[in-house]
């Protein structure tokens, strides 16, 4: 499976990618997103450590996530984006759009209690 | 992630201790369905017979994954239209310090002069327009046919 | 162990969601130097393209690296005597629950009704002629053409 | 390297077979060996915990190494073969004409003090 997806003590839910995120799979990781929304979660962290590359449709995928979870009140955070990865949203802009941690921790952390 | 069934798929990859005729160190050429599914294999597939060993450098090997699952996007869906009936076609060689991976579908082709530049501040959340873009950050030289069904892109190593 | 340059090689794939014409799914062809450094390669590449994801047994892909790995050796070595102007020809084809795998090389061939079976008490400490024995006990048939230069292994899936 | 060798407290030497032992490899173990029976060493462990597969001419080298072990008063074990790699020296009958043990702890431990 390339998405897992875990629920943390603080309520916030994880999500890795393994492996790439791509045209292939992207869909897969909006409809996680989605059901997750459904299920009333508010809170998400896009976790990227165990992630090789990512092309423009990944990017994109991003972005429709975070503009719909940002649409039902919920809030976003990249994390775990190694200095490959980072340089795609760097040259894109796309590092000003997102909320990004180092860690999937801190991104959790961050959350206000 | 790897189609469930194995994708049909033809590689053939010509390996010299010696360059060859065009100067090439190695020559591969791939003729990819039109199904994105068989993306991952086909950059894996490259990279590990053009890019073996520490031949290039890490984020060199990155961007050239980027920009040629990229490439591959852009010929399965907006040339060959995911029509099975249609293939795509990769040639690949490396000659001297120079990597080009050409990437040519069956579809109208377009125009690439008339994308715009994905990255003004209210352009920023449109899910997409930036395949090009990246392509044309990520490696040396990026270069279309006339007809603009062939993309040829060179990454230099340094 | 990877050679220190990489070797010389062509490798062609062909892959079928249907089979082929000769009831393939899968059809492989190699050209190898006459390198005892290519074969772990050589054996890579094929099990990559021909037992890709779960299609055999664990014990099943072993005893086919080691049986091809025997196959290329004695082609390279005892055929042809690792003279680097003649090459091994290895193809190899899915078809169904067999796969089989034939190596020729451009030696004279032997006879390989010669042979003795080497696990008599007396030669157990004798350093070699234990090739043809091990691949005729990991491969379910083994067959050679006249001259003796070319071997087909076959390995059906349990 | 595709040979790891580690001299361990009780004077053995122990060598583990990293990928593949195969005639185009074989050779840099048996000088690996030679090399230590110059330097006095008598005790020896060839461990396959890490390895992959060995050929025929793997065998027939491993038969060779004994054989010179034994020539100058010393001792060969070998171990951490799993099941496949078993099946050869069973289907060669060559488990009988070496001493193995499971694992190169043991292997290490079994040598008389
Ligand atoms: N191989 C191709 N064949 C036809 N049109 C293409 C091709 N590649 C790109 N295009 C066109 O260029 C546009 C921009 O491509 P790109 O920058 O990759 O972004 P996206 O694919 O996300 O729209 C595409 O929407 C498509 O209209
Ligand atoms: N492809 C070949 N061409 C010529 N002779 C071969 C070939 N394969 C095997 N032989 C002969 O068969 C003999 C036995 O081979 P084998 O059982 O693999 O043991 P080994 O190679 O260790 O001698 C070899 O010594 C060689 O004389």
């Amino acid at each position: 499976m390339p998405f897992t997806a875990t629920k943390d003590q603080a309520g916030v839910y994880v999500i890795r990618v393994e492996g790439q995120l791509i045209v292939g799979n992207r869909q897969e990781l909006k409809t996680a997103v989605q059901q997750a929304l459904d299920h009333d979660e508010r809170r998400f962290v896009i976790d990227f450590s165990r992630t090789g590359y990512i092309d423009s449709s990944g990017l994109g995928a991003l972005v429709s996530i975070s503009k719909k979870v940002r649409e039902q009140g919920g809030e976003l955070r990249l994390s775990g984006l190694n200095e490959d990865l980072r340089s795609l949203f760097e040259l894109t802009k796309l590092d000003t759009l997102f909320a990004i941690s180092d860690t999937a921790e801190r991104a959790v952390g961050s959350f206000a209690g | 992630m790897t189609a469930p069934l194995p994708a049909s798929l033809r590689l053939c990859v010509r390996r010299r201790r010696v360059p060859g005729p065009t100067g090439a160190m190695v020559q591969v050429s791939l003729r990819v369905p039109s199904d994105v599914a068989c993306i991952e294999e086909v950059v894996d597939l490259l990279m590990r017979h053009c890019c073996d060993g520490g031949w290039l450098c890490r984020r060199s090997r990155f961007n050239l994954r980027v920009a040629t699952a990229e490439a591959l996007a852009n010929a399965i869906v907006a040339g060959n239209q995911e029509d099975r009936s249609k293939w795509v076609q990769v040639q690949a060689e490396v000659c001297g310090d120079e990597i080009r991976i050409e990437v040519t579908d069956q579809g109208p082709g377009f125009d690439p002069a008339a994308v715009p530049t994905p990255i003004l501040p209210d352009d920023l959340d449109r899910p997409n327009g930036r395949g090009l873009f990246l392509i044309k950050n990520l490696v040396d030289d990026v270069r279309f046919n006339a007809q603009g069904n062939s993309i040829c892109m060179t990454l230099r190593r340094r």
